[in-house]
């Protein structure tokens, strides 16, 4: 084995203080750590090793990308990891780019990763807007949901996640009521849209807004009272964190697509409780998802036997594994999308939990193969 | 024959601006129902001598009593409620207020104007009495001034250069209800430029030289003295 | 015909909400003359002046200096035609230093301001002209005090050294002597005169004796009208006059 | 668009401007008297929808006890801050309680943040309707939340109060003097620190109450009012300085007319306002309702 | 105005005094990413002369400007476009700058006629719309993924792929910016500058006309703005929406007051403390709004003279 500087690094950069601190933050370090102990038991040969920092970079893109720079120079970070908000992963990712250093993101959503802005070095783990709408949209409407009236966020996340919701439903045999409503962003107050849909009374509402608008409107799904009137309720984008702002009961029965949740199965319920034992909270999806990203790095060193990135990026192209996170998952060549199982649920209302931050029924798991976006449709040239 | 208790009685007052010592020394002092002025070039110190008996200029050393009480240390808005009242130089009609709202801002104690007696006093007042203060003309902002203090019915009034900018009708006009409110007990300390005016009033003048009293002119003495007082004023 | 005169007011009207300050007021101020305006207050002295240099505008009526009309001219622009003006309630520039001040103003009369790029030495010639002016107004031993630590009287003083910086072709001051002593009175009386040579001065006062004084024609405002208008010595026996204005005593008004 | 339409968006904008209101209010107080730009208004309006929360979570309050006492803390520790720290820039320029608000926003929200982490784990608070006035109201053209209804009355009768209390007692000129002109109004024998206390605190509490009305229907959240209070800002700039009811008025009309614009063209919604306010700018710079050039 | 107003240096010393300041800031510019990384150097020239525009308007002429992050963005996202489209730096800076200037003609127009604080509500507000606008735009703008990887192409053999290339060629721009304000500071423009600030009423009755001097100074702070927002952009090689926020606005305010208002040499040293603060918290694991706004509400409250400020403050004795 040849490690340029003795040492393995990793680079957890991520919102240690701003809106995506509860869903990443902290936790993304701890989960990093962990995944760093359990790689060196595993692996002697790299016993004291590696190590983990973390990073702030405050949501801002410069930030992200100045930060990205000094840890890669004056840290001799390794690897990055984690990344959440758009912006900042691609900042990021383009420091890592022209420094050849492996980033793989984790909580950053766009699909640009994938496409026109892929790069050799970089990795899309767990999710992005494609899988998100695609699962949501086929499960839903599979169940039945086949009207709906779908209000997205007037920016490229909502804009780009209307497109794939849609053609997801047209897909399997649903269709729209009327076409989809671009909203503000941000914006507080949906009552038009909910008026609206109390009107067309289609049999889905289908929001792609995420974080606070999100927030806004479920709260206000309810006070319009859509649900007593039959009218279900698809989300683009939710986050174990916009439950916990809002109540379980308030969310209960509106449908999401998520990469992973705590209790899953056996497998994920160990490493879950190894987290909060740690951590002494839950782990999001976006920490279990920088604990196998980072675990999926180091073991590709080991393989390679070296941590230049050249070397470790082909043991991980065409990698095939399966850890308690990335169910039946392949690191796909061609854009570097980390293929894996991902789960269509529906929020539990309180009564129906059966313990502490136990908040998705599975409806159904979207094999790996096809939860992502096909590589035909990529636009990736490295 | 024993003079009264003074009203006001000022000791040894130093008064600053920052770092500039602009009062040094100053004795002087008020009996009940007395008027009395203080003249002297500009920059003098006349005004700063007002402020600092008001409590609006608080870097000062010495000692302020009034009515027999120590009045150095107290914040002006309690030196008004003890009964002292200040117009000052630049009158400070507020702009924002009506005329009418000017009259009825200082509160209102027994033994003070109506606003019927000060509209009374100047008529154009009254027809002004919905105009924002700003829009009245300097003559006009000085009888506001003037008249309004007096709703709170304060036992002396320090007036600051009343007789600036007014028609000599209005002028005489001021000299009138200063004689009147002598009538009615009240004392009080003038700073004025216009010494035919002061002298008209004024039982006794103090003139300032430089931040400090170098002299006292009595009203019986101001005909001798005038060649003395004149050149006080000019140089 | 002779020339045009030096500032001429035609059937001027200002109306505040209704309320008529100014009054149909014909004015002639020929090049040259010293002229007083007196009136009660609230007559619409200062309103007049605000009309003429341009701080309001006139509900009706023109305004013309030296023959061409300035009334729909800013006041900035009226400036530089060669009209300048002080205030009654004196305003400075507080932040400055008195000498700064007037250099403020005498720069104002050259392209300089407007070149970011000068260098601020190219104002030492006009901070000896400053110089010059404060000695007039007598406030050379606080040229280099901030404008908002002067007194009162000092202010007023200021004011006028500012107004006169300009070179004005036609000054119109507000009151000069308010607010100063004997000793101001006298300076700035004389100021006038000097300033007077080959110039037009309009002043408002009410001090008297600076009226007999320096005053070649005075006009007598009453409720925004003209009452009377002519020599002093005319003007000031009119039994109108003395009743609005003067009061029975002639001579109260002013200092000593 | 059809009539209907136009309705449903009258209301809705009217739920809007009340909220746009009740702030642009409590700044209009703020400002027309005592010249402090409160960039801290924002973070105040959340701060009562947390304290409603929080009053619930610690004291077993519900929402009736907190509409009345959240505005009261808030505006208790508005009269602390001002007390405490605003004091110290009087007489320097205004610009300087605009940056210390803004620190103080800053302060704030992540302060909140911390605390609801440290004791809730999640830094949104969950906060639902009142019992009493969930459901609907058919009105006819639309069936429309009880509660919103309810948010429209409530905060045009406060708004009326408070413009009452201002414009047509002594409270009013007293304040605008203490601002104007605090060395002589104090020397009339008023007690001027006191009464901009209490004036800054009641234009708080304002948006304290804002706060607590807001918490059924919005995202309770520390940064739920720095977006607001820069359309708030607005709002008074098209209202005017001069006049609270101006404000007052400024607000509802702007609510609804931003509802409206924004169903004709939706891409507008957001900076609606802000057009407006330049529209505004080019014909009167002092606002709709704010006091012609000259009035310094 | 408590700022402390420039003064002229009218004595020998004050002259020494400004020439020594300049020359320790030079000085320290010039070693600067020996010091620290070089990329937070760039920075903080970028913010720096941001700073110093922010000043030119605030300090000089009592405009506190809201919404400066609309230039400084505006001008960012205008040069990476032109970067990105083929450009060169020099064309790509000045193409930045001059949509500064552009758009600073009728945001100014509208502004400068209000005062005080309606003149900083108004930026504001006009900063805002900007940003949504800048949000919605995604061809250009790239919305909320921003713009990155675009080229810096070499110019006159310099390889800007290298940030101390990057850097030192930054600085030459940030001087001439920078000497550019100072000129303008220390110029009969700028007395008349503070004059209008003053007393606007009297200004134009000595004949200045008060609006086109406020226009003309929002002008020239918009264009170094504009210079010091492409500046940004070619240091960093990338572009977020974080250059329109209103926060963006507020920061550079909050550098102007930590160096000293009015000072010109303040602004400079307060961004580099206050990115030096913004990168420690990095990985100091503190709550950064809560530290920043501690920061913010100490300096106002006990420093608001700033650093630069109290220095001057303390060689000098007695204000004036
Ligand atoms: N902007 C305004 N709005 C309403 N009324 C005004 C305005 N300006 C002046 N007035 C009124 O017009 C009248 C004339 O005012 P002006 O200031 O011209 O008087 P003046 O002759 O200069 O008096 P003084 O000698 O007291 O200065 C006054 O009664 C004043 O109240
Ligand atoms: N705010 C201030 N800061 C510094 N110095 C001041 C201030 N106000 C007044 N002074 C100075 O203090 C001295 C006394 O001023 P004061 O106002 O008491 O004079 P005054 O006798 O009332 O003169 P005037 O007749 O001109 O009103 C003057 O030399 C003046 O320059
Ligand atoms: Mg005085
Ligand atoms: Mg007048």
């Amino acid at each position: 084995q040849t490690l340029s500087d003795g040492t393995l690094k990793v680079g957890v950069l991520t919102d240690l203080s701003g809106v995506y601190s509860e869903l990443a933050g902290q936790g993304s370090v701890k989960a990093a750590q962990m995944a760093a102990e359990d790689f060196m038991k595993a692996n002697k040969a790299y016993a004291g090793k590696v190590s983990v920092i973390g990073v702030d970079h405050q949501n801002k893109a410069d930030v992200a990308g100045n930060k990205a720079a000094e840890m890669i120079d004056r840290s001799n970070v390794d690897m990055l990891v984690d990344m959440p908000t758009s912006s900042a992963a691609l900042a990021a990712v383009e420091v890592a780019k022209t420094k050849k250093v492996v980033a793989m993101v984790v909580t950053g959503a766009t699909t640009a990763l994938t496409n026109e802005k892929c790069n050799r070095y970089t990795f899309h783990y767990a999710y992005d807007n494609y899988m998100l709408a695609n699962g949501t949209g086929t499960a839903v409407t599979k169940r039945g949901g086949n009207a709906w009236y779908i209000i997205y966020p007037n920016y490229a996340f909502g804009q780009d996640l209307n497109r794939q919701m849609t053609a997801a439903v047209q897909e399997n045999g649903g269709k729209l009521v009327t076409p989809s409503d671009a909203t503000p962003f941000p914006n507080t107050d949906f009552s038009s849209y909910l008026l609206k849909a109390q009107s067309l009374r289609p049999k889905i509402f289908g929001t792609m807004q995420a974080g606070n608008d999100l927030v806004n409107v479920v709260k206000q799904y309810n006070e319009f009272g859509l649900k007593k009137q039959g009218i279900g309720l698809g989300i683009g984008l939710l986050f174990e964190t916009d439950v916990a702002a809002l109540g379980q009961d308030a969310f209960a029965g509106a449908i999401a697509t998520v990469p992973w949740f705590w209790n899953y199965d056996a497998r994920s319920r160990q490493w879950a409780a190894r987290f909060e034992k740690a951590f002494g909270k839950k782990p999001t999806w976006a920490q279990a998802g920088v604990y196998s990203a980072t675990m999926t790095y180091l073991q590709a060193v080991a393989r390679a036997k070296t941590d230049n990135s050249d070397a470790v990026v082909r043991a991980l192209e065409g990698h095939s594994f399966d850890d308690f996170f990335a169910r039946h998952a392949t690191i796909r060549a061609q854009d570097h999308r980390v293929l894996l199982d991902v789960h269509t649920v529906m929020v539990k209302s309180r009564a129906e939990s059966k313990e502490a931050g136990d908040i998705y029924t599975r409806l159904a798991t979207i094999p790996a193969a096809k939860a992502f976006m096909p590589l035909a449709e990529s636009k990736c040239r490295f | 024959m024993s003079t009264p208790a003074p009203l006001l009685d000022v000791r040894n007052l130093d008064a600053y601006y920052g770092q500039s010592h602009v009062l040094r020394g100053v004795n002087l002092h008020v009996q009940p129902g007395e008027v009395v002025s203080l003249i002297g070039r500009n920059g003098a110190g006349k005004t700063t001598t007002l402020k600092s008996v008001m409590g609006v200029l608080r870097s000062r050393t010495g000692q302020i009593r009034f009515a027999g009480q120590d009045i150095t240390r107290l914040p002006s808005h309690r030196v008004a409620a003890r009964g002292l009242a200040w117009v000052p130089e630049e009158r400070a009609v507020m702009s924002t207020l009506t005329v009418r709202e000017n009259l009825e801002l200082p509160p209102a104690r027994p033994g003070g104007w109506s606003l019927e007696r000060a509209l009374e006093a100047f008529p154009v007042l009254r027809e002004r009495g919905h105009h924002p203060g700003s829009k009245l003309s300097g003559g006009e902002q000085q009888m506001l001034a003037m008249v309004r203090v007096l709703r709170a019915g304060p036992r002396l009034l320090l007036l600051d250069e009343p007789s600036e900018g007014l028609a000599p009708v209005i002028v005489r006009r001021i000299g009138d209800i200063i004689e009147s409110l002598r009538a009615d007990g009240m004392a009080v300390l003038l700073v004025e430029q216009n010494l035919r005016f002061a002298s008209r009033l004024a039982d006794r003048h103090y003139v300032f030289v430089d931040g400090q009293v170098v002299d006292e002119v009595a009203r019986d003495e101001v005909g001798a003295r005038h060649g003395d007082l004149l050149k006080y004023l000019s140089v | 015909m002779g020339a045009a005169p030096a500032l001429e007011a035609r059937g001027l009207v200002k109306e505040f909400r209704g309320f008529r300050a100014t009054n149909d007021v014909n004015l002639q101020i020929q090049e040259g003359e010293i002229h007083a305006i007196i009136g009660p207050n609230g007559a619409g002295k200062t309103t007049l002046f605000n009309l003429l240099s341009g701080f309001l505008k006139p509900t009706a009526g023109e305004v013309t200096l030296f023959g061409q009309r300035i009334d729909a001219l800013a006041p900035h622009e009226i400036v530089r035609r060669g009209l300048s003006r002080s205030f009654q309630i004196s305003s400075v520039f507080p932040t400055l230093t008195v000498r700064e001040n007037v250099v403020v103003a005498l720069q104002a009369g050259t392209p300089l301001p407007h070149r970011f790029w000068t260098p601020l030495s190219r104002l030492e010639g006009l901070r000896d002209r400053a110089d010059e002016i404060l000695q007039a107004v007598g406030l050379s031993d606080f040229a280099g005090r901030a404008a908002s630590e002067l007194s009162h009287g000092e202010k007023r003083q200021l004011e006028i050294g500012i107004s006169m910086s300009q070179e004005p072709r036609v000054l119109l001051l507000d009151e000069p002597t308010s607010g100063m002593g004997s000793e101001g009175i006298a300076r700035v009386a004389a100021l006038v005169r000097q300033v007077a040579r080959g110039r037009t001065v309009v002043l408002v006062e009410h001090n008297m004796s600076v009226v007999a004084e320096l005053a070649d024609r005075i006009t007598v405002l009453q409720y925004g009208s003209v009452l009377a208008s002519g020599r002093y010595d005319d003007v000031r026996l009119d039994p109108r006059v003395i009743e609005a204005y003067l009061g029975d005593e002639p001579g109260e008004g002013g200092a000593a | 668009m059809n009539t209907q339409l136009l309705l449903i968006q009258v209301f809705n904008g009217l739920v809007n401007g009340a909220f746009y209101a009740l702030l642009s209010l409590g700044l209009a107080v703020i400002f027309g008297m005592l010249r402090i730009v409160n960039f801290m208004h924002g973070a105040l309006y959340m701060l009562g929808a947390f304290a409603a929360f929080a009053l619930g979570q610690v004291a077993g309050l519900g929402f009736w006890p907190a509409l009345i006492l959240a505005p009261l803390l808030v505006g208790a520790l508005g009269m602390l801050l001002e007390r405490g720290l605003l004091s110290r820039l009087y007489g320097l320029d205004p610009s300087y309680n605009l940056l210390l608000t803004f620190g103080l926003t800053l302060l704030t929200q992540d302060l909140v943040k911390q605390v609801m982490l440290g004791r809730f784990e999640v830094s949104s608070a969950p906060y639902t309707t009142p019992a009493a006035l969930t459901g609907v109201v058919n009105l006819g053209f639309v069936v429309f939340p009880k509660y919103r209804l309810f948010v429209i009355a409530l905060s045009l009768a406060v708004c009326l109060l408070t413009w009452f209390v201002i414009e047509k007692t002594r409270v009013g000129s007293v304040i605008r003097a203490s601002t104007e002109n605090p060395t002589v109004t104090r020397a009339f024998g008023i007690d001027v620190g006191r009464w901009v206390t209490g004036v800054f605190g009641v234009g708080v509490a304002l948006a304290g109450l804002a706060g607590v009305l807001a918490a059924p229907i919005y995202s309770v959240e520390p940064y739920m009012g720095a977006e607001l209070i820069i359309t708030t800002f607005a709002v008074v700039v098209i209202g005017g300085m001069g006049s609270i009811l101006g404000s007052v008025v400024t607000g509802f009309a702007v609510g609804v007319l931003a509802a409206v614009g924004a169903a004709v063209y939706p891409p507008i919604a957001n900076t609606l306002v802000f057009i407006l306010m330049a529209l505004v700018l080019l014909f009167r710079p002092s606002g709709l309702f704010g006091l012609p050039e000259g009035a310094r | 105005m408590t700022a402390l107003p420039f003064k002229p240096a009218r004595t020998d010393r004050e002259r020494l005094r400004r020439a020594a300041w300049l020359a320790g800031l030079g000085l320290l510019l010039l070693v600067l990413p020996r010091l620290i990384y070089p990329v937070l150097a760039l920075d903080i020239l970028a913010w720096g002369l941001f700073a110093v525009a922010f000043d030119l308007l605030f300090g000089f002429s009592g405009l506190l400007s809201f919404g400066h992050a609309a230039f400084w963005g505006t001008s960012a996202y205008v040069t990476a476009y032109l970067l990105s489209h083929g450009q060169g730096v020099p064309a790509a800076l000045l193409g930045g700058t001059l949509s500064a200037l552009v758009l600073a003609v009728p945001i100014g127009f509208l502004s400068v006629r209000s005062a005080g604080i309606y003149f900083s509500m108004i930026t504001l507000a006009f900063a805002q719309m900007l940003s949504f606008l800048a949000q919605q735009w995604t061809d250009v703008t790239g919305g909320e993924n921003g713009l990155q990887g675009f080229a810096r192409p070499d110019l006159l053999g310099l390889d800007f792929s290298d940030a101390v290339t990057r850097y030192y060629f930054s600085l030459a721009v940030f001087a001439v910016g920078f000497l550019l304000a100072y000129r303008a500071v220390r110029s009969p423009f700028g007395q008349a500058q503070q004059a209008v600030r003053d007393n606007e009423p009297r200004a134009q009755s000595v004949g200045y006309n008060p609006l086109r001097f406020k226009f003309t100074a929002f002008l020239i702070s918009a264009a170094l703005a504009g210079l010091a927002g492409s500046l940004y952009t070619f240091g960093h090689g990338v572009v977020s929406l974080e250059v329109v926020n209103w926060r963006t606005s507020g920061e550079v305010v909050m550098m102007t007051l930590l160096g000293g208002t009015g000072t010109l040499f303040g602004p400079v040293i307060g961004a580099g403390l206050v990115l030096l603060l913004r990168d420690i918290l990095t990985t100091a694991n503190l709550p950064v709004g809560i530290v920043t706004g501690l920061v913010f509400v100490l300096v106002v409250l006990f420093f608001r003279r700033g650093v630069v400020g109290t220095v001057q403050h303390w060689t000098r004795g007695r204000p004036r």
